[in-house]
């Protein structure tokens, strides 16, 4: 029923859709008038965080966006990388983090569905997934649901359209014990003369709707995205959308087809807010006008209301701008893939975005104050107290405990969830359909072949919310860094980066401080390791009844192998091989798994991280791998050396599973175990390479440490004369394989 | 304590697309079964309970169909209570 | 070898065969859309793995009344040859080419990971390059792939070795370790009784290059190949 | 022609083991629901169909399970027929 202007004004019914007193009036402004209901509500979901960025473009125009490999940058619905031979590759991160909170299986599965949307906008077939996933520890019941349920649903969804998952990361945390995160990637390839646009270009032409059918799924989505979830959220919850991978995977092929036919001149996903901002937005890229007849739009329910029509965030579903005279060729292509397809209106020159029902006018307002001109916020940012409490953990405590076992505390390390194997997770995904996986989950980036060229995709998802709880600036770089040495360590060079950035709510100026330092973080990671930013996506409001999920800035990045064959991987391969430590970054137990696991102790101080060292190690590596002198190669992440080179030998190849390690030097044991550092590579060298090792590494000014040697199948860390850690590899790794399996059971 | 069978029937909301119904109907549409006007796909759980009386095994499905069996969220459920009598296969 | 891929809306595996077959074993392969009628000239039919109809209602279960098929049952009465992947194996049991059931795994997950099979019948078209007893490693990608049929014909089928692959260890046990979904006696893959249609879960599209993790898919695609130039096992 | 609801039950057999009833057992069992004892999960589905007679819709129904909605070797249903009713959301 329609809502008559009257009563907006009366009783300020803008509050209601999420808008505050001064967007009502900023709208009124803009339109010269009091907006209807229907207006309102198209307002109300564009001018959202969710899609309007108020409050982080200010902090994300600050990050670097230019580079050589740059073909499109952020704007269009993903950003696009050059790999030379004439194809390039699309990519992007988006979050479904409050669906995921209400109904994990679906809202994982429609986050799967709507990433993919996105790549295939860009006129690209879509080619790996992977997801970066937060819960709450798996010791309570309700982060278990809510993980199984994601998994499960990341899997029905992207397993279904035939897209291989290959990477993510997973990590429990009491910080995501209120607030689970689903942030999910899609890669697409395609050739560079395929790039298509979200434009509503050509006057004249026709708007048509290919898809599913519209119901009132998810009316009001994104507001729904951009608030916290307090007592009262579930009589807000907008009806939960049920995923349909299977009109996804017509959609997809649909699209592809139609790419090959030249009809279509700008493509644009119906992701949030549905046909409200595919239109504003495609009308608003191309300087045009819009207009459309919601009695066109195929629907799926009755009495749907203009208002609902527009609003509905029904899934599956593309908008198209189709050369006028040439509908005939999608409805063909329509029919063959057995999809619903419509001509709801036209491209117009007057740059308003117009609705009608039938032949009344229900909305009429300008493209561009929907998606140009929301309010930018530039919210306060205050150093939150908590910094300054930090204390670095007492080293002297920990160098004291020469007494620990630290065979156990690897046992326990390896076994518990955030070190434990991923294979939980990943064999629940298809991560080889498409036959392109070579480097399957489980390595430190996935890579993939690109058939028909001797080149491999380097890709991989990365972020440390407790690092950066503990440290904003550092934790934002360090994201980029991680991302950057995993790609490294395949033998791929980084190219660019996408992120997603999740957050609590921005109007808190100590949430707002944490977001800030974060990007700046990020942006100098980005220019000191030469990866620009082609787009992401940003997540704020990641509360429940007032607490914060932990700071979390999530990066994807892709990178080159030219040579695919020169691609590393983590296992040792021969017995007897030189183990070599790159890089001697500082470490620190503030933020690490020993200091969470072992010492109880969840805060202090977490390592620095030097981006110029970064930097050299990451040429050092790429200098190594062009030369072909390593075996294998590993970074150091959460868990430390110890973790880092029990990973080694459990990927081992048969006969070289074990490792025979001396470590020495000026901290305790236990921190030369298990402390955490930026910066570090464990790579594996046959005995003739190392000199060479060593030689390149110091040309790049990269410290080398030569650890001990690849073993059979014992696992040995010595200490001087002292054993530190003597296991059968078998043992470890069976602690380290049945972490997860047995939580779940 | 008697044993009584619990028969619960857990469908999506009416408002909630079906996707598995959708193409049921579909695919029986192109199998020429014009008749079929509408499909909606759901689950059936048969479940044995021991309670002290009927609207005890009532209320105890009942607490399992919140807690478990149906998601409120986005599935509604129907119980119908059935004297225990022939077994019919045991999980 | 002229070799058909049928593709169903939600095919998915269909450019992984195709691939397989054209680039890593030279073969002729074509597209077959599953609305066409007409396969005549083929030596070979695949119908390939993946989500056709969603898998909605049962794995199979609708792509089995795509016009297709009615083609594909002449084809196979012909004497044709006909390989169901994974996706293709639920369809050709929904059809009836096959007999039994592809049941949800018992662990109800879907499992995607390499597994090995043993070589039970190396007397078939799809095995001829085969030796008994030899074990492959194949990757399986499903969520039902749960293989049940009746008692009666287990053994009819147990006892004319026309089960062709069993889940086993690299050693060749087939014991309950090396089963991945529950499926009755390990089967992984079965013949009919005239020995032209076989269907199996196992993915051998998935393992013809090194570089994706193996080769011994080509046991399998290129047995046919063999068969098809001899014109016998 | 007159719309029925044909409400359908289909379960696998009893001789077949169902996964999916015994681990919602389990986890009534670990979350302290003793009092259960089987569990067995299937599919119940909804149609509306147009027949001329009640008889006439039962026996679509049936053609409908054994052409489709059932698998004869795994699985058995069981057909109800109500009147069609207050339309509950379409397909
Ligand atoms: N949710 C997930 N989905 C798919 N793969 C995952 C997931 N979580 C972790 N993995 C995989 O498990 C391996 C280990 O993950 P992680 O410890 O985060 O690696 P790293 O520390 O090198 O970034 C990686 O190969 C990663 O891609
Ligand atoms: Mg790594």
């Amino acid at each position: 029923m329609a809502v008559r202007t009257e009563d907006i004004i009366h009783n300020c019914l803008w509050q209601e859709l999420g808008l505050k007193d001064s967007e009502y009036e900023r709208i009124e402004r803009l339109l010269g008038r009091h907006p209807n209901w229907t207006e309102l509500g198209m307002f109300s979901v564009l001018w959202s965080e969710h899609c309007g960025y108020k409050h982080s473009k200010t902090a994300l125009q600050s990050l670097p966006t230019q580079g050589e490999a740059i073909l499109v940058g952020p704007g269009e619905n993903a950003g696009v990388v050059d790999l030379g031979h004439g194809l390039a590759l699309t990519f992007k991160v988006e979050s479904h983090n409050h669906p995921i909170a209400i109904e994990p299986y679906q809202g994982a599965a429609t986050g799967i569905g709507g990433i993919v949307r996105d790549i295939l906008a860009m006129g690209a077939r879509p080619i790996a997934l992977l997801d970066s996933l937060r819960f709450g520890p798996l010791e309570a019941p309700w982060p278990r649901h809510i993980f199984s349920g994601v998994v499960a649903g990341i899997a029905g969804y992207g397993n279904c359209l035939g897209l291989p998952t290959v990477g993510g990361e997973t990590y429990f945390d009491e910080g995501y014990a209120h607030n689970p995160l689903c942030n999910v990637m899609c890669v697409g390839l395609m050739r560079h003369e395929d790039i298509q646009r979200g434009v509503a270009a050509g006057v004249g032409n026709s708007v048509m709707l290919l898809g599913h059918s519209t119901g009132r799924d998810g009316i009001h989505g994104c507001t729904f995205a951009s608030e916290e979830l307090g007592e009262n959220s579930p009589d807000r919850r907008p009806a939960v959308q049920v995923g349909d991978p299977f009109v996804e995977k017509l959609l997809i092929e649909a699209c592809l087809e139609l790419q090959r036919t030249d009809v279509v001149v700008g493509v644009q996903d119906m992701g949030a807010a549905g046909i409200t901002s595919s239109c504003a937005e495609t009308a608003s890229r191309a300087g045009t006008g819009i207009e459309i007849d919601v009695t066109k739009v195929p629907l799926r329910e009755k009495n749907m209301t203009p208002y609902d029509i527009m609003l509905s965030e029904s899934q599956e579903r593309m908008l198209l701008i189709v050369e006028r005279g040439k509908e005939n060729v999608v409805e063909e292509v329509a029919e063959r893939w057995g999809l619903h397809v419509a001509t709801i209106g036209r491209v117009t020159d007057d740059g308003l975005f117009r609705v009608y029902e039938g032949s009344e006018i229900v909305a009429e307002v300008p493209a561009r104050a929907l998606t140009d001109q929301a309010p930018i916020y530039r919210p306060l940012a205050e150093r939150p107290t908590y910094l300054d409490q930090l204390q670095p953990i007492d080293e002297k405590r920990v160098q004291s405990l020469t007494d620990r076992d630290h065979l156990k505390d690897l046992k326990t390390l390896l076994g518990s969830a955030n070190l434990a194997s991923r294979r939980w997770i990943y064999q629940q995904y298809d991560h080889m359909v498409r036959t392109d996986t070579v480097i399957p989950p489980g390595g430190d980036a996935a890579v993939l072949r690109v058939k028909g060229t001797s080149m491999g995709v380097a890709v991989s998802v990365d972020g440390n919310g407790r690092y950066t709880y503990l440290d904003p600036y550092t934790g934002g770089a360090a994201a980029v860094a991680e991302a950057a040495r995993n790609i490294v360590c395949t033998g791929g060079r980084p190219l660019a980066i996408t992120n997603c950035l999740n957050f609590g709510n921005p109007e808190k100026p100590g949430i707002y401080y944490q977001f800030a330092e974060a990007v700046r973080g990020m942006g100098d990671a980005c220019r000191a390791l030469g990866t620009p930013v082609t787009g992401g996506n940003v997540s704020f409001y990641n509360e429940s009844d007032g607490k914060a999920v932990y700071p979390t800035p999530v990066v994807g990045m892709v990178g080159l192998l030219l040579d695919i064959e020169k691609r590393l991987t983590v296992g040792f391969k021969r017995a007897g091989d030189i183990i070599v430590l790159l890089g001697d970054g500082p470490v620190a137990l503030g933020g690490s798994e020993y200091a969470q696991r072992i010492l109880n102790e969840l805060g202090g101080i977490p390592p620095a991280l030097d981006l110029e060292a970064e930097a050299a190690l990451c040429e050092a590596v790429l200098d190594m791998v062009q030369a072909r002198i390593l075996s294998s190669c590993h970074d150091v992440s959460d868990g430390g050396l110890a973790v880092a080179l029990a990973e080694c030998a459990f990927r081992g190849d048969a006969g070289a599973t074990g490792a025979k390690v001396h470590l020495e030097g000026d901290v305790a044991p236990p921190l030369a175990l298990f402390a955490e550092g930026h910066s570090r590579i464990v790579v594996s060298c046959a005995p003739p390479k190392v000199d060479e090792v060593v030689r390149r590494a110091q040309v790049k000014g990269v410290p080398v440490r030569i650890l001990g040697q690849v073993a059979s199948e014992r696992f040995s860390i010595f200490w001087a004369d002292d054993i530190l850690i003597d296991e059968d590899t078998n043992e470890l790794t069976r602690c380290w394989q049945e972490g997860i399996p047995c939580m779940m059971s | 304590m008697v044993e009584y069978r619990a028969l619960i029937k857990v469908m999506l909301k009416p408002t909630v697309l079906d996707p598995q119904g959708v193409a049921v109907r579909n695919s029986l549409l192109t199998m020429g079964y014009e008749a079929v006007k509408s499909v909606r796909v759901g689950k059936h759980l048969e479940l044995t309970l021991e309670a002290n009386s009927e609207n005890g095994a009532y209320c105890l499905a009942q607490e399992l169909c919140d807690e478990l069996l149906a998601n409120p969220v986005v599935e509604e459920y129907h119980i119908e209570l059935a004297p225990a009598g022939e077994e019919k296969g045991g999980t | 070898m002229k070799c058909a891929v049928v593709v169903f809306p939600g095919s998915n595996c269909d450019a992984d065969v195709y691939h397989a077959l054209t680039d890593d074993l030279g073969v002729d392969a074509h597209y077959v859309w599953h609305r066409e009628s007409d396969i005549t000239g083929y030596d070979v039919v695949v119908l390939p793995g993946g989500f056709s109809y969603g898998d909605y209602l049962r794995a199979g279960a609708i792509a089995r009344f795509s016009p297709v098929m009615v083609s594909v049952q002449r084809f196979a009465q012909r004497g044709g040859l006909v390989l169901g992947i994974c996706n293709g194996f639920q369809i050709l049991v929904e059809a009836g080419l096959l007999p039994g059931a592809l049941l949800k795994n018992d662990n109800l997950q879907f499992r995607c990971e390499w597994t090995t099979l043993r070589v039970d019948n190396h007397c078939t078209p799809f095995t001829s390059r085969c030796r008994k007893g030899q074990v492959l490693s194949l990757p399986i990608a499903h969520g039902e792939g749960r293989y049940h049929v009746d008692s009666d014909t287990l053994k009819e089928w147990n006892d004319a070795g026309r089960i062709v692959f069993r889940y086993a260890t690299a050693e060749g046990d087939a014991c309950r370790e090396a089963n991945p979904n529950g499926s009755l006696h390990n089967i992984a893959g079965i013949v009919n009784r005239e020995g032209n249609v076989l269907g199996m879960m196992p993915h051998p599209e998935r393992a013809t290059n090194s570089l994706v993790g193996g080769e011994d898919g080509r046991w399998v695609l290129g047995s046919l190949v063999d068969y098809v130039e001899r014109g016998c096992v």
